[in-house]
């Protein structure tokens, strides 16, 4: 038997697991390295090595940690920061990369034109499975180390890549390097802006080309701020001041990533003052957040374009009469400012308002909301009886969708359901199969600041994210002579034509631009977002 | 006894594999796009596609991924996750958490269901009891999705008697508002069982003798049918600290705990195999040597319960 | 822990010369949703030091309920005493607070029951049961209880005593758990014990040394016995006076001698002609025509006379018949009580 | 009633359990109370236009959150529909979830329960771990799972959300019930049915059963509760309700969202739920109570 006293059993037990519960928790509860640094929520990061690190928890703490060649100006210009010039020979093919001398990894070595190559090396190599990697994709010798795989999902596999460096990289002397690009490209500088270019010092890799077990863990990097410590994963990311750092040194002594599964419980933590920052304060709260925060409540813009897609596939939405009719069926402002409570605007145009040649309201009539007139073009254009839109449900998508539905119900007078799948993958496989699965919601967010990010990807022919199978060759064709047009301002004109040609056709609905929603602790001031959604390192401040 | 024990762990062996098996068959038929899961919404390049498929196996049978899995988890390799983790570092990083969130979770259930539950019992039909049914209801009608974040909000922030969330290292005190939380969503059951039995054993016989002997009645309730009544509310205690060990995903997000139910959940949402079926495995270790504890407690409660 | 029994020795108006105990017209009803069910309807009798008083009837005439609310164990609700008195040594132990009355079981009244292993808690030993006795009348330590539960257990004569204490009931034979019962109901020296069918569970030879047990041990103590029984064989052995309850009442009391020879009621001479007799080897035993009326329903008069071969019209009238003392130290509620006699 | 015979009639007539079950329950308050409150909530899913004559879909923004008026008894939600309108036809998914997938759940456990602790040894090890394993199923998964298979586009997802809670509920049920059956099983009464020849269903089902199945039937009934809740934590992890169905676990799960803002569309399906809970355990223990011969 147990034992003869079950009762004092009972009672120990209980009293030992108490304990080892309440005595296992070390105290961290003060994330705070000293008064002068603050605490930012992200996410976990999925990756932090920097050509494998795409999603924006990362990009966050990327930009503790490097000092990126490129940013942008008030204007959304880019302009040179690591980097002292850069410049392109006629022909916007060959750029030329000078880094400024003097700046060292957090380990003490140089910072070299070959620690820039290594790293683009690296994230280029199709076997490292770099999820940056698409980035390189404009340089010189991509396709030698991504060679594509003859019949698609066949059982012939891809070759294995001859080499493993490309040839478009070329050091000229240990702080100058050269970047030729595959085909002409005007606005090349705006793209090495994004945190897949940082340089990784030697220390970096165990051997040329292969990534030292235990580096993501502790990265080094060129920026204000070193790790200290290692990424404790699922908690938190420290960082503080690198003294040797030789770039615009930061007001803040460190900065503490506080990652959480949760957006809300991260703004409970900044209400309840155990948060200086989060970045992205979620849609249930908004309700609170200006009660809760008063002027710490704040917004700024951000590249976020959010939008409804019609699958090509789909007799019942061949006509543009039945798009057009749809958008106008869509009163986006009370959506912005009902269920968003004005945390995103209304989309009348096809690109972001960040980028340079975006024009308000290039949609046209077609986005305006306008129930009578939308009735009358869906009758007449005879659109089916029934409209679906699908979303994926771990997006919170519902509530909009379901206001976009109770809107096309009441002025078209059809029938309209929210359609839900569990991930955005089975969206994406039911698109492939062909499925009737309805319009299919989507959003975009810009990797570099130009037209071209947008008009590209989600509308060329061969568009990363164009899901829903539009095609049209003049549009094509006017993207392609932007991107090699000669100066930024004549690819602005040919995109802007090709943008015209979208507001005929409508194969999406515009809906929404995404804006950074954000509050902090009366800890700190000046917090400033960036397009990228990222918190301005170099002028947010603590006050006393 | 011995004899029964070895018995039982050459049974959680068995029961082991099977668990092992079953998750993994029905990882793999969840399994639609791993990859693209793992990305969300970003387009994926063929080459990348190509690389991790072929690094994580995903495009062998079911027989030969199992086969796979088993013969490293033998070697004592649990793997790494679709994220380049190592399984093991996610498990020693999630599990303290959570067995502290939990056990803190059961003790406060067990303490109030057993209290409230013997107390009811005694004056069935009365105004406390009564009153736990109404309170009970309302636990139960109260979906955790909504009282995780109603507590967090009033106690947390309005009322600031708790700090608003916990962390993997939180402290006791920092837990215990999601330990009462979780200790809601299974108190009401444990509680209606307690009262349930204890009616049943307040009619017995020996209830009577104890009150012949002129023993206080308190400890003729705490001492005599008590421990004839615990049998079904610690078979339900058993379970429910199963439950809250994996089923907790609601209070670890809303409080940002890190343990096995958010990683848990996460790894089901980006169909990431390994870590799933790592995770359960652990789980149903867990669960084999409660499921043990609480027979060996039967019969520390109940001699005329013997295991041969 | 002070001694508790000295407690309850200076109970206010406890008087040493007054009868050990004595019932007066005590009412129970237990009320329950199918209505009111009186199961005690004025039982009335007392009892002696050293003295056996058996009480008699059949299951379900009210002889456990009084029992029971003489130990003031009573389940309440549904049980309700709503009338009476039962004075212990001259104190209405009804008046008393609970946490007094308390004091008294097992101190100076206590119980023995019919299934000795439902009243035994199958989860502890049978040591601990005892021991707990001692514990918490006594406030003895751990070690000095159990050295008493084991002296208990030997004068109840349980073979290895030393080792059997720490088994469960469920490892005792029958016999030998009614022994653990006694020992138990013994334990703190009462003055009155009752026991309630304490035989009926067991076997025939072990009815005999159970109630050989009993009596041996009530003679050591000169403690007043209440037996409480169905089987009018039992009670010739060992009672000295008898009372006979129906439906709730104590329809004829008696010395057991007395009874025996010329029943005074119908309702005692109708058990006693369906009791098997050596001597009237060869005849039909008589059962009692009919069933006990149900508690819920009591015949007006006298709550016999449905069943009763003397009833007249007298019997079917309320009041019901008085208590006849129809000889020394002997009453009778029957109307007729002289016939009855007579037969 | 001085009349002897009349009165051994009356005893003599011999009564059925149920029929003293019934008896018992006719005068029972609570048994009324619970019943014709079951009835209306059984009713209501049923047929939900008898007790509202507006339509749950026709939702406008421009109501959002507006309080209550003669038409909208109960105000309006974040979509701006009619919370008493949504409420009332959220009952009929809500009921079909917890109905159904308790009483699977409930037919699950009770066999598991009754033959792993009537039988014992190999029966029960085997059947014991494989309770283990359905533990350790987490239900994100088999949620995840089922509705994707069980549910095509279109579907509203109560199949899948009752087979999911159904399969996966049961263990606590089944443990509950072995327990007891394990308790049961050593009284002298079943020993004596044994003896007297009664075959192993016999005993399982008019012996031990009986005499079990209180604590399991406590269980189920708040199973039934914990149930119709559990769906609006499916709802949250996203693998509930979906398309056009309307459920209070739903309704609850994008209230609380709000919950700050505008408590009523929170407040009301809760009551509704905890109303029905309360229901079906007050009816379940006046049924279990009249048929309990121990408490007669």
């Amino acid at each position: 038997m147990l034992g003869k006293r079950p009762w004092k059993m009972a009672a120990a037990t209980a009293a030992i697991s108490l304990l080892v519960a309440g005595c296992a928790g070390s105290d961290s509860e003060d994330p705070a390295l000293s008064a002068n640094a603050v605490v930012i929520s992200i996410a976990e990061p999925q990756h932090l090595l920097p050509t494998n690190a795409t999603d924006s928890s990362s990009a966050q703490v990327l930009s503790s940690l490097f000092y990126p060649l490129v940013s942008f100006d008030a204007e959304k210009k880019p302009v040179e920061v690591a980097a002292e010039k850069i410049s392109v020979a006629k022909g916007n093919k060959v750029w030329t990369i000078k880094i400024k001398p003097g700046f060292t990894f957090h380990n003490g070595e140089p910072v070299t034109a070959q620690n820039y190559i290594d790293a683009w090396n690296y994230g280029a190599y199709g076997p490292n499975a770099q999820s940056g990697g698409y980035f390189f994709d404009r340089i010189e010798g991509y396709a030698d180390l991504n060679p594509i795989d003859p019949d698609k999902d066949g059982p012939e596999k891809a070759p294995k890549p001859t080499t493993n460096v490309l040839s478009g990289l070329k050091k000229v002397d240990d702080l100058t390097f050269t970047v030729t690009l595959s085909a002409p490209f005007a606005s090349f500088k705006s793209v090495i802006a994004y945190s897949v270019f940082h340089p990784l010092p030697n220390a970096a890799f165990s051997s040329p080309g292969v990534i030292a077990k235990g580096f993501e863990e502790k990265l080094i990097g060129n920026g204000p701020f070193k790790m200290k410590g290692k990424w404790e994963h699922d908690d938190k990311i420290v960082v503080e001041k690198y003294s040797d750092f030789k770039g615009v040194v930061p007001k803040i002594d460190g900065v503490t990533w506080k990652i959480y599964g949760d957006q809300m419980a991260a703004y409970a933590d900044l209400v309840s003052g155990n948060l200086d920052v989060q970045t992205t304060i979620p849609t249930d709260a908004l309700a609170n957040a200006p009660a809760d925060l008063g002027e710490r409540y704040l917004k700024s813009e951000n590249s976020v374009f959010e939008f409804i897609g019609f699958p090509t596939f789909l007799e019942q939405y061949k006509s543009a009469d039945v798009r057009k009719a749809i958008s106008m069926a869509i009163n986006r402002d009370e959506i912005a400012s009902q269920v968003f409570l004005g945390s995103r605007t209304a989309a009348k145009s096809f690109v972001s308002p960040v980028v340079s040649g975006y024009r308000e309201g290039s949609c046209g009539e077609a986005c305006d909301y306008n129930p009578t007139k939308a009735r009358d073009l869906y009758r007449e254009a005879k659109g089916p009886a029934e409209i679906k839109i699908t979303y994926n449900v771990d997006g919170g998508h519902k509530s909009w969708v379901d206001a976009t539905c109770n809107q096309i119900r009441a002025a078209l007078q059809v029938k309209c359901i929210g359609e839900q799948e569990p991930k955005f993958a089975v969206m994406q496989d039911k698109l492939q199969a062909k499925q009737d699965i309805g319009l299919i919601r989507l959003g975009w967010i810009m990797d570099y600041p130009l037209m071209e990010n947008y008009l590209n990807p989600l509308y060329g022919t061969n568009g990363g994210s164009n899901y829903y199978g539009w095609s049209n060759t003049t549009f094509d064709s006017l993207v392609k002579q932007g991107s090699q047009a000669a100066t930024p301002e004549q690819s602005i004109k040919k995109w802007q034509q090709a943008e015209n040609i979208l507001a005929e056709e409508m194969p999406v609905i515009p809906l929404r631009y995404g804006q950074n929603v954000f509050g902090h602790s009366e800890r700190v001031a000046n917090v400033e977002m960036d397009l990228f959604s990222k918190v301005n390192l170099y002028e947010i401040e603590t006050i006393a | 006894m011995f004899r029964y024990i070895v018995r039982r762990l050459l049974q959680m062996i068995l029961t082991f594999f099977g668990a092992t098996f079953v998750v993994f068959a029905l990882m793999f038929a969840n399994q639609d796009d791993p990859i693209q899961a793992l990305v969300g919404e970003k387009p994926i390049s063929d080459t990348l596609r190509a690389e991790l498929t072929e690094r994580y196996h995903l495009d062998d049978g079911f027989l030969s991924q199992y086969w796979h899995y088993m013969s490293n988890l033998l070697t004592g390799d649990l793997g790494d996750s679709l994220t380049g983790r190592e399984i093991s570092e996610m498990l020693s990083s999630s599990w303290p958490v959570t067995v502290r969130l939990a056990l803190m979770a059961i003790v406060i259930a067990a303490v109030i269901a057993i209290a409230a539950g013997v107390w009811s019992a005694i004056r069935r039909g009365g105004l406390f009891d009564n009153g736990t049914l109404m309170f009970t209801l309302l636990l139960l009608a109260m979906p955790v999705v909504v009282l995780a974040p109603v507590a967090q909000w009033i106690f947390g922030m309005e009322l600031g008697w708790f700090p608003a969330t916990a962390s993997r290292n939180a402290t006791f005190y920092a837990l215990l508002l999601p330990a009462i939380v979780l200790a809601c969503t299974v108190v009401a059951t444990q509680l209606r069982v307690t009262r349930t039995s204890v009616v049943e054993n307040l009619r017995a016989d020996y209830v009577r003798t104890a009150r012949a002997k002129g023993l206080a009645p308190r400890r003729v309730v705490w001492v005599h049918v008590l421990r004839n009544s615990l049998i079904p509310v610690i078979t339900l205690i058993g379970v429910d600290l199963g439950v809250l060990m994996s089923g907790a995903i609601v209070t670890e997000d809303v409080f940002n705990i890190p343990g096995v139910g958010s990683k848990l959940a996460q790894g089901v949402r980006t169909e990431d195999g390994p870590l799933v079926v790592g995770f359960v495995s652990v789980l149903v270790i867990f669960f084999l040597v409660m499921n043990l504890v609480v027979d060996l407690l039967y019969a520390a409660l109940d001699p005329r319960i013997r295991y041969e | 822990m002070t001694d508790i029994k000295a407690q309850v020795d200076v109970l206010p108006g406890l008087d040493p010369r007054a009868p050990l105990l004595q019932i007066n017209d005590l009412h129970v009803e237990f009320r329950t949703r199918d209505g009111v069910a009186k199961a005690v309807n004025g039982a009335s009798f007392w009892l002696n030091p050293g003295e056996t008083l058996a009480i008699l009837g059949e299951s379900g005439c009210g002889k456990s309920v009084t029992a029971q609310a003489i130990m003031g164990i009573l389940e309440s609700p549904p049980g309700h005493i709503t009338r009476g008195e039962v004075r212990y040594r001259g104190v209405d132990l009804l008046k008393l607070r609970e946490d007094e009355r308390r004091r008294v079981r097992a101190n100076k009244i206590a119980m023995i029951f019919q299934d000795a292993l439902s009243a035994l808690n199958p989860v502890y030993t049978v040591g601990f049961q005892l021991a707990e006795l001692f514990r918490a009348h006594r406030g003895m330590s751990r070690g000095d209880a159990k050295n008493r539960a084991i002296e208990l257990l030997d004068q109840v004569h349980i073979p290895g005593a030393r080792s059997r204490v720490n088994d469960y009931p469920h490892q005792f034979s029958g016999g030998m758990r009614q022994r653990v019962m006694i020992a138990m109901a013994l334990a703190l020296d009462p003055e009155v014990l009752i026991a309630d069918e304490p035989t009926t569970a067991l076997d025939v030879t072990v009815q005999a040394q159970i109630m050989g047990l009993l009596a041996e041990l009530q003679r050591q103590r000169n403690m007043g016995l209440i037996l409480i029984t169905h089987d009018m064989g039992v009670v010739a052995d060992v009672a000295d006076r008898i009372s006979v309850m129906y439906a709730g009442r104590v329809v004829e009391e008696a010395p057991v001698y007395d009874i025996y020879a010329a029943p005074g009621h119908p309702y005692t001479r109708a058990l006693l002609e369906s009791i098997p007799r050596l001597d009237l080897k060869g005849q039909q035993l008589t059962a009692i025509r009919g069933l006990p009326p149900a508690l819920t329903d009591i015949p007006q008069g006298c709550a016999f006379n449905p069943r009763c071969g003397y009833a007249k019209e007298p019997c079917r009238q309320d009041p019901a018949p008085p208590a006849y003392a129809i000889a020394p130290r002997r009453t009778a509620r029957c109307h007729f009580f002289r016939e009855v006699l007579g037969d | 009633m001085s009349d002897p015979t009349m009165l051994a009639t009356v005893d003599e007539r011999p009564r059925s359990l149920a029929g003293d079950a019934w008896s018992d329950l006719r005068r029972n308050k609570i048994f009324w109370a619970s019943a014709v409150l079951v009835l209306v909530i059984l009713l209501m899913a049923l047929l939900p236009s008898l007790f509202t004559s507006a339509d749950p879909t026709s939702c406008a923004l421009a109501n959002k959150h507006k309080g209550p008026t003669g038409a909208a008894l109960f105000g309006f939600d974040s979509q701006g529909c009619d919370v008493f309108a949504r409420t009332v036809y959220g009952a009929g998914d809500s009921i079909q979830v917890g109905l159904f997938s308790t009483l699977a759940a409930g037919l699950i456990g009770l066999l598991f329960g009754l033959a792993a602790g009537y039988y014992g040894g190999a029966i029960d090890a085997v059947l014991s771990r494989g309770i283990d394993i359905v533990l350790g199923i987490p239900l994100l998964l088999a949620a995840v799972i089922l509705s994707a298979r069980l549910s095509g586009p279109g579907d509203d997802g109560v199949t899948a959300v009752t087979v999911t809670l159904g399969l996966l509920t049961w263990t606590s049920a089944a443990r509950v019930m072995r327990s007891s059956v394990v308790a049961a099983k050593g009284q002298d009464y079943v020993s004596a049915a044994r003896m007297l020849g009664a075959g192993p269903g016999r005993l399982m089902f008019r012996h031990i059963l009986p005499n079990a199945i209180a604590p399991f039937m406590v269980v189920l009934t708040l199973l039934l509760g914990a149930n119709i809740a559990a769906e609006a934590t499916l709802s949250y992890l996203g693998v509930g309700l979906k398309g056009d169905a309307m459920s209070w676990g739903l309704q609850i799960s994008e209230a609380r969202r709000q919950a700050r803002v505008a408590a009523a569309p929170l407040v009301w399906p809760s009551a509704f739920l905890a109303a029905t809970v309360l229901a079906f355990i007050m009816l379940g223990d006046a049924i279990r109570d009249a048929f309990d011969p121990k408490l007669r």
